[in-house]
């Protein structure tokens, strides 16, 4: 169980994440999702103690029992060996080059596990089926380069599994994919996630990725989590304004003409996301929301049902 | 950028020493470096000579101040004609393509089949030896670093989206080079300079000591140093002046560069 | 890999005779007339004579260099000219000294390079790295002649240890060896400091890389990081460098030889130079870049054995 | 006469070599692929990558020349085209790339940069240069800024500034609002409909990203390995995509 509360990531002036509050469960898979510069990359890095350099970590954050803001690079090195694993964008910059795949995957079972070598591959073996690499035997001996984008992505999962973790994070697993690679990607992070009652944090900006593959979720903005519950009811009801903003500035190809044959214009969220260090110090949406009151942008909303927003705050 | 990173400006401060110092022994050294005096021979360091004298008598100052022309002078040349033609040659290469880039770019791989010592080598025993010959054998290894260093430059900013939006707008190869793709290499191959007038001060030193550059009475911190060792058990203090002049000289130009790379490529920047 | 194999084996043989080429054009066409060279201005016209026919200067550019080039191939660079003896004696003799001298000096140079160079990047911006980077600023910056003078001014005047330079031979193998560690190590520690940047920036630009923060994700230790992960793909470019300072240390070595006046192929350069001695000088300029050209070679090879992905690309 | 026609349209690249004795093997980038577009259309082409949208468009726009087929612009034979020719007709087809990053030059001011069309062909700049940046909905004095001065979205906005400059009446978006927020997409893309209705622009809108595709363009074709699997009427592809392979892209894009 890994519980986060008020972790906050600085990074000089800006607050990349703010105060984030989360609770995972072995077995959930919870989706984040926001623009880029949301923090929801940062929040994942900070999961698993790979934070850059410059940036502060405060709050708390608990994997099982032990706190680990503030913890040296030996005790997170131990946690990344057993409990936590994270897959990140790009498949091809993600693998040693010079590296057979199968001894990339069998080298954190021969040090961490101390399996034999043959043990190992047998293990690694099993791991490329489990992760729908078809002829493991012949992978074994590729390069990275010598085989597709989505069979890459598929070792470097196999390869986070290699320490059976309790969490895995994957951030932005399909953006390098094509359509349909990505889509047999996210089923399969979803059918781990499941087996092995194993949490996934699935970070993406794919919408429907996530709708896919996950039954809670998250929407990042300006380093704060602004509305969470579960997947479908938030994509089908949105409450928050940057969530529904976020929603129907989705191109959907229906309906797609006025009746005067004139084309559909999308709604937008005007402006841009800001810089951190602009951010608005109370509702981080402040400034770009419709329904924007007076005390919005210096006052922090308090969580109400999983969203934070004046406007509902005002409601209830 | 709002502080300098700290190499640059020693770098700076270092060039520019020796920079005004070379200036100034145009106009003034204490003595006439070329001035013998038998009777003063070996004369140890003193407010008369501030370094002492050498074996013949002549202000070692002065000898060092004259030979910081002679390297910058050297240097100057040798990278000035290596530079242009090395970078006319590269950027032509880029922008043409095809079979003139090949053609360019084998030689440059070939041409470092010769470093500048034996090319001078050749030119001094066809020649004898002269400081001509050390400034040739220089300017000549500068050009293939020049083309490519040039071309590889260039060619990163041919597949640059901006220069594919010029040519959608018409634009000929003459322009685009003219346009984005000189100021845009400006950089890199003003770093490549600073730091190969480094090396030719280390290059032009080499050679006069091997008594294929400056020949006497001309003033060199290469030559210095070759007659110094032979009196090394006389005067060994002879044999340490010169040396140092040239570890101030080349580290100014290195750290100048290093530098200046540090400012100007955005990818470094971004770790430090 | 066949293909890639044989195309650069193409290519060395190209070059080898382009160089060739370049080396025979300057030291025949550009003087003019090399037997009045080799004799000077006041020579007599049947000395003159008696020169262009034992140089066989008579005969046409292409046929020279032809005989020149065939001559090579089978071991004959002609006869020294100030000698008197056949030039491949001369190397054949001192040749071993050059190359004990370059070889000791890229191991040495190697070893202390990537120590420092790796520890650097390890300690990257504390004060182990500082120290680093300020000793190899400093070395790039330090003429080896002046070194060379440095260290005998230390080792031989003040503190006798060690002999100031000459070289007893190898029948005394004791005291070759001491004639021998003043010029390696005046090689090497040059040749090392740029060396151990390239290494250092090197792995510190792979240090950047996703894969690596993958293998930190595993929650492996530094240090296997480091030398598992970190090392053999910095090695890539180290290498290319390697190349290119064999061919510094081998040009390095005709420096040194003057220094510490050792009876190497580089003294021998410029005996030839001081005597005019145009055949000889031909033929250890077209050795020495012959030596860069191999090792540039090699370095090509090398490659091969470090990275998997040139096998596809070629 | 129609804007663009693209007739049997052929691009092979040749391999590196792997074998000394064995021929270079050859990509077939583009297969005998065939479309029209008419003044002021949308065109979309959607695919993976390796699927030659990208190859086409570079032939669309000149960069490269078919190896089979012909590109007409205006019934003029791209390929055909003496040099001098071409530049001239330049003016009248423009780009908009997918990096807002790479697509502008970061040592000139964006009025500089969307000039660059104009003094290709000698016209006079001032005023068109600030019409253009109001097209996009930049304010004139932003001809002043550097590109680094603005968001990823502004910058999108510049190079579309730059591609309607000369008033051309076709103007090709390669992956153009792929690199961008969704919230910034939309804004983007809304500014294309508006200019498209605004000029009469024809658009060859190509992207990887079938929802995109589906809500703007006219017609769309869908290519896999070169060859066109689909060509039709955006809504009726939308409704009932008759291949697998168009079928299998929707479903991957939330779509069914």
């Amino acid at each position: 169980m890994i519980k986060a509360s008020k972790l906050s990531v600085s990074l000089g002036a800006g607050q990349a994440v703010r105060d984030v509050s989360l609770l995972v469960r072995p077995g959930d898979r919870i989706g984040v999702v926001g623009e880029s510069g949301c923090g929801k990359t940062m929040l994942g890095l900070a999961m698993i103690g790979m934070t850059p350099a410059a940036a502060k970590v405060s709050g708390s954050l608990r994997l099982d029992n032990a706190e680990m803001v503030g913890a040296d690079e030996k005790s997170w090195q131990v946690q990344r060996a057993r409990r936590v694993a994270m897959v990140f964008q790009e498949p091809m910059a993600a693998l040693n080059p010079i590296k057979r795949v199968g001894d990339t995957v069998m080298e954190p079972l021969i040090i961490h596990m101390g399996l034999s070598r043959a043990q190992a591959r047998e293990c690694a073996l099993s791991l490329f089926e489990e992760v729908g690499i078809p002829d493991p035997e012949a992978r074994f001996r590729q390069f990275p380069h010598e085989i597709s984008g989505g069979q890459r992505q598929r070792v470097l999962i196999a390869l986070a599994l290699t320490c059976d973790p309790g969490l895995l994070i994957a951030d932005e697993p399909t953006t390098a994919l094509d359509a349909n690679v990505a889509l047999r990607i996210t089923e399969l992070l979803a059918r781990l996630a499941r087996d092995r009652t194993m949490a996934l944090l699935f970070i993406s900006h794919d919408l429907a990725a996530v709708a896919r593959s996950t039954e809670d979720m998250l929407v990042m903005y300006g380093g704060d989590i602004v509305e969470r519950g579960k997947t479908a009811a938030v994509l089908s009801d949105p409450r928050h304004p940057y969530t529904q903003g976020l929603l129907s500035a989705r191109p959907r190809p229906e309906n797609v003409r006025e009746t005067d044959g004139r084309r559909k214009r999308l709604p937008t969220i005007p402006g841009a996301v800001p810089p951190l260090a602009d951010l608005p110090a109370g509702c981080r949406f402040a400034g770009r929301c419709p329904v924007e009151m007076s005390q919005c942008a210096t006052v922090r909303p308090a969580e109400r049902e999983g969203t934070i927003c004046h406007q509902l705050e005002a409601a209830t | 950028m709002t502080r300098l990173p700290v190499n640059l400006m020693i770098g700076a401060v270092l060039v520019g020493l020796v920079v005004a110092t070379a200036a100034l022994s145009l106009v003034w050294t204490p003595y006439d470096h070329t001035l013998l005096n038998i009777r003063d021979k070996f004369a140890p360091a003193s407010p008369v000579h501030w370094l002492g004298t050498d074996q013949l008598g002549r202000d070692v100052f002065s000898q060092l101040m004259a030979a910081a022309r002679n390297s910058v002078a050297v240097a100057l040349t040798a990278v000035f004609i290596g530079g242009s033609i090395g970078v006319s040659l590269g950027l032509l290469a880029s922008a043409i393509g095809g079979l003139v880039e090949d053609i360019v770019m084998r030689l440059a791989d070939i041409s470092f089949a010769f470093p500048a010592l034996l090319f001078a080598i050749m030119l001094a025993a066809v020649f004898g030896p002269s400081l001509t010959v050390a400034v040739v054998a220089i300017a000549f290894i500068n050009i293939p670093v020049f083309a490519r260093v040039a071309r590889a430059s260039a060619n990163q900013i041919w597949t640059r989206e901006y220069v594919f939006a010029a040519r959608a707008a018409g634009m000929g190869r003459f322009a685009i080079t003219r346009d984005h793709v000189l100021p845009n290499i400006a950089a890199p191959v003003i770093v490549q300079a600073t730091i190969e007038f480094a090396i030719a001060i280390l290059a032009e030193a080499a050679l006069s000591y091997l008594g294929l550059g400056a020949q006497p009475p001309a003033p060199s911190w290469g030559r210095m140093l070759s007659e110094a060792q032979t009196l090394m058990y006389l005067a060994p203090q002879l044999a340490i002046y010169p040396g140092l002049c040239i570890v101030v000289a080349v580290l100014g130009f290195s750290l100048l560069g290093d530098g200046l790379r540090d400012v100007t490529d955005p990818r470094l920047v971004r770790e430090r | 890999m066949g293909y890639f194999l044989l195309r650069r084996t193409i290519s060395f043989i190209v070059t080898l005779f382009v160089v060739s080429a370049v080396v025979f054009a300057v030291m025949n066409i550009l003087p003019g007339d090399p037997a009045l060279t080799i004799l000077g201005l006041d020579a007599t016209d049947d000395a003159l004579a008696a020169l262009r026919e034992e140089l066989a200067l008579n005969d046409p550019v292409i046929t020279r260099y032809g005989q020149w080039v065939w001559g090579a191939l089978r071991g004959d660079f002609g006869v020294s000219h100030s000698f008197r003896v056949p030039v491949s004696e001369l190397v054949v003799e001192r040749l071993p000294l050059t190359i004990s001298l370059a070889i000791s000096g890229m191991v040495v140079t190697v070893i202390l390079a990537l120590v420092l160079g790796i520890g650097a990047a390890a300690h990257h911006r504390k004060a182990g790295d500082w120290g680093v980077m300020f000793l190899s600023q400093l070395g790039i910056a330090v003429p080896a002649f002046w070194l060379s003078i440095l260290l005998v001014l230390l080792f031989a005047v003040k503190l006798r240890w060690l002999p100031p330079g000459g070289f007893p031979g190898w029948s005394e193998p004791l005291g070759a060896i001491r004639a021998l560690i003043l010029p390696t190590v005046a090689l090497a520690l040059v040749q090392a400091a740029v060396l151990a940047r390239v290494t250092r920036s090197s792995a510190l630009e792979v240090m950047r890389l996703d894969y690596i923060r993958t293998a930190r994700a595993m929650g492996f230790s530094r240090q296997r990081v480091l030398w598992r992960h970190v090392l053999p793909n910095a090695l890539i470019p180290i290498v290319t460098i390697v190349g290119l300072q064999f061919a510094a240390l081998v040009t390095g070595t005709i420096v040194i030889e003057n220094v510490f006046y050792l009876p190497g192929l580089g003294r021998l350069i410029f005996q030839s130079i001081a005597n005019r001695d145009l055949p000889s000088v031909q033929a250890l300029v077209m050795l020495f870049a012959a030596i860069v050209v191999t090792a540039n070679f090699i370095v090509d090879l090398l490659y091969l054995a470090i990275d998997p992905r040139l096998k596809a690309r070629s | 006469m129609t804007l663009l026609a693209v007739e049997n349209v052929t691009k092979r690249y040749r391999l590196p070599r792997r074998a000394l004795l064995k021929p270079p093997a050859v990509l077939t980038a583009v297969d005998a692929a065939s479309f029209t577009l008419e003044r002021g259309q949308t065109l979309g082409i959607v695919g993976e990558s390796g699927s030659g949208k990208s190859t086409l468009a570079r032939m669309v726009m000149a960069f490269e020349k078919p190896d089979a087929g012909r590109v007409l612009f205006e019934g003029n034979d791209l390929a055909a085209l003496s040099p001098n020719t071409l530049r001239s007709l330049r003016p009248h087809f423009q780009l908009v790339f997918q990096d807002p990053y790479g697509s502008l030059n970061p040592r000139r001011t964006v009025g500089w940069s969307i000039a660059e069309p104009l003094r290709a062909t000698g016209q006079a700049e001032r005023h068109r240069v600030s019409e253009a940046l109001d097209q996009v909905g930049l304010r004139p004095a932003d001809a002043e800024k550097y590109p680094h001065e603005f968001s990823g979205g502004q910058r999108q906005r510049v190079a579309i500034a730059r591609a309607i400059v000369t008033r051309p009446s076709l103007l090709v978006a390669d992956e153009a609002v792929s690199a961008l927020d969704m919230s910034v997409q939309a804004q983007i893309l809304n500014l294309l409909m508006d200019l498209q209705d605004e000029l009469g622009l024809a658009i060859l809108f190509i992207s990887h990203d079938l929802s995109v595709v589906g809500s703007i363009c006219d017609s769309i074709i869908v290519m896999k390995h070169g060859k066109i699997v689909e060509y039709g009427a955006a809504e009726q592809i939308m409704r009932a995509p008759e291949k697998g392979y168009t079928r299998s892209l929707m479903t991957a894009a939330g779509l069914i």
